[in-house]
């Protein structure tokens, strides 16, 4: 079974924990190992706090774009801002690099994705936003029959 | 799901017991009331058990290293409990693991610490 | 806390568990009692449902969209398709009314989101599509301070 | 959550024992399966055992009211046990209620028709 969603939900803290749970609802019905379910549920959450926190710098009225999409067991998330953007991807993608040290991040986030996808994709426009998208192969059964 | 933690203190030590999902809201909600306890009661080991965190972002890393620098400047430790695997994976992609100290119980880190 | 969020979903039959989750997710932080939870859940069902069956006749590549608002502790969902709408309004209203008996449909759904929200209102327009408003306010709390 | 159902045949009753969410998508899958179940061994009654039913919404009065229907013309009855209170309210609602037979366990239902 195919599937298809497509979200957009204000750019509160509070909305890390529902894009986390928004998506182990998604991949729900195929089944996916607990593994599967965390690595999916850790990128959302990466991708998405860098939405508030970097795209936005923490204004709170902003939308955050989230587009699901299951197609053959591979899961395709796409997480998109309007935002401040960044200035270079390269850069922002090593590990442990930030631009927020005073806010304690690690500079992880984008380390994370890359070993928990199979693809990440990072598209970037300063003062225009950001879009990430990322792709993974469930290897799970197909779509529950009861 | 929400983020708890119960703190306990013993001598120059804090002991923190994480529940639930730690992401950027919660270590943004605690981040301010764990660094005024540490400061008011002198504290030198941090001891974590994360036997029932259920989640842990990125965020939870940045949080955990700001403590540990903090420790770092008056020759403390930082010991870290009951983790699970994911929580595992996080801390050697970030070579966290390199600098904490990884204990499989509460009980072996105070003891480790003199304050079993 | 006030939130918002937009969504549209494929019009398949496995996208109404999809939908209640995402319901439940989003008032989660609000601490609903078990009771809130399970009427909303229902009435999410209810509309998601007639939605697929009754909007798109069963057609499965359609969008069925959700607007789910939460502010001063009321929750409005918005659920629309752009399907084949109701004839007579009313009359669909009516408890035990069903136009598909053959699907062994109850023509409970109406009944049911009218006993369960505080508010329900239906805009329809026949092969432009309907429109349900719905809002309940939730006794419980406000969002979780951890 | 999704949902499942187990089925025992006792002479001419059918009981069925339901486990998670019984939506649309939920009735479209058991439907076929539980006519041709009930055409093969010529049911006469039915017993459903709702205690493991985690959600229910009017799709579900559907089929139980469609399978009432059928019961009806073997003049059969429908026993439902362990209902829980969101289930009840919906039976409450429909009219339900005043149809069908309610009783609190599986073991009562049983007796009732003598198969237990
Ligand atoms: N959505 C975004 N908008 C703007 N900048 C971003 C975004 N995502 C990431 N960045 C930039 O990339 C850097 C690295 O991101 P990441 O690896 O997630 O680490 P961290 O979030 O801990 O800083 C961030 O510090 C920020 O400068
Ligand atoms: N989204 C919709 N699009 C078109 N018709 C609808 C829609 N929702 C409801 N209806 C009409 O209203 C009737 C009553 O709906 P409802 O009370 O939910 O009962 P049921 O779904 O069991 O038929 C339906 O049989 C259908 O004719």
């Amino acid at each position: 079974m195919n599937n298809e969603a497509i979200f957009k939900f204000r750019s509160i803290s509070e909305n890390e924990a529902f894009a986390r749970l928004v998506v182990a609802s998604f991949i729900t019905p195929y089944d996916p190992t607990i593994g599967e379910l965390t690595d999916i549920k850790t990128v959302v959450s990466e991708a998405v706090t860098n939405a508030i926190i970097h795209g936005y710098d923490g204004r709170d009225d902003q939308w955050v774009h989230m587009t699901l999409t299951m197609q053959n067991n591979v899961l395709s998330i796409e997480i998109r801002d309007e935002g401040l953007g960044i200035a270079d991807v390269e850069e922002a993608m090593q590990p442990l690099f930030t631009t927020k040290p005073e806010m304690e991040r690690s500079g992880m986030g984008f380390t994370i994705m890359e070993h928990f996808m199979d693809a990440v994709e990072v598209i970037s426009s300063q003062s225009k936003g950001t879009t990430i998208r990322m792709s993974k192969h469930l290897a799970s059964v197909q779509a529950e029959c009861h | 799901m929400a983020f708890t933690v119960q703190a306990e203190i013993k001598k120059d030590v804090l002991l923190l017991r994480m529940q639930g999902e730690l992401d950027h809201h919660a270590t943004e909600k605690i981040r301010e009331e764990l660094l005024n306890l540490m400061d008011e009661h002198d504290i030198h080991h941090l001891v974590l058990n994360l036997s029932e965190l259920e989640f842990m972002d990125s965020s939870g890393l940045g949080l955990m290293l700001g403590r540990y620098k903090h420790l770092q400047k008056k020759n403390g430790s930082m010991i870290v409990c009951a983790i699970s695997e994911p929580v595992k994976r996080l801390f050697e992609m970030s070579g966290l693991f390199r600098i904490m100290i990884i204990e499989t119980s509460e009980d072996h880190a105070l003891m480790r610490l003199g304050v079993a």
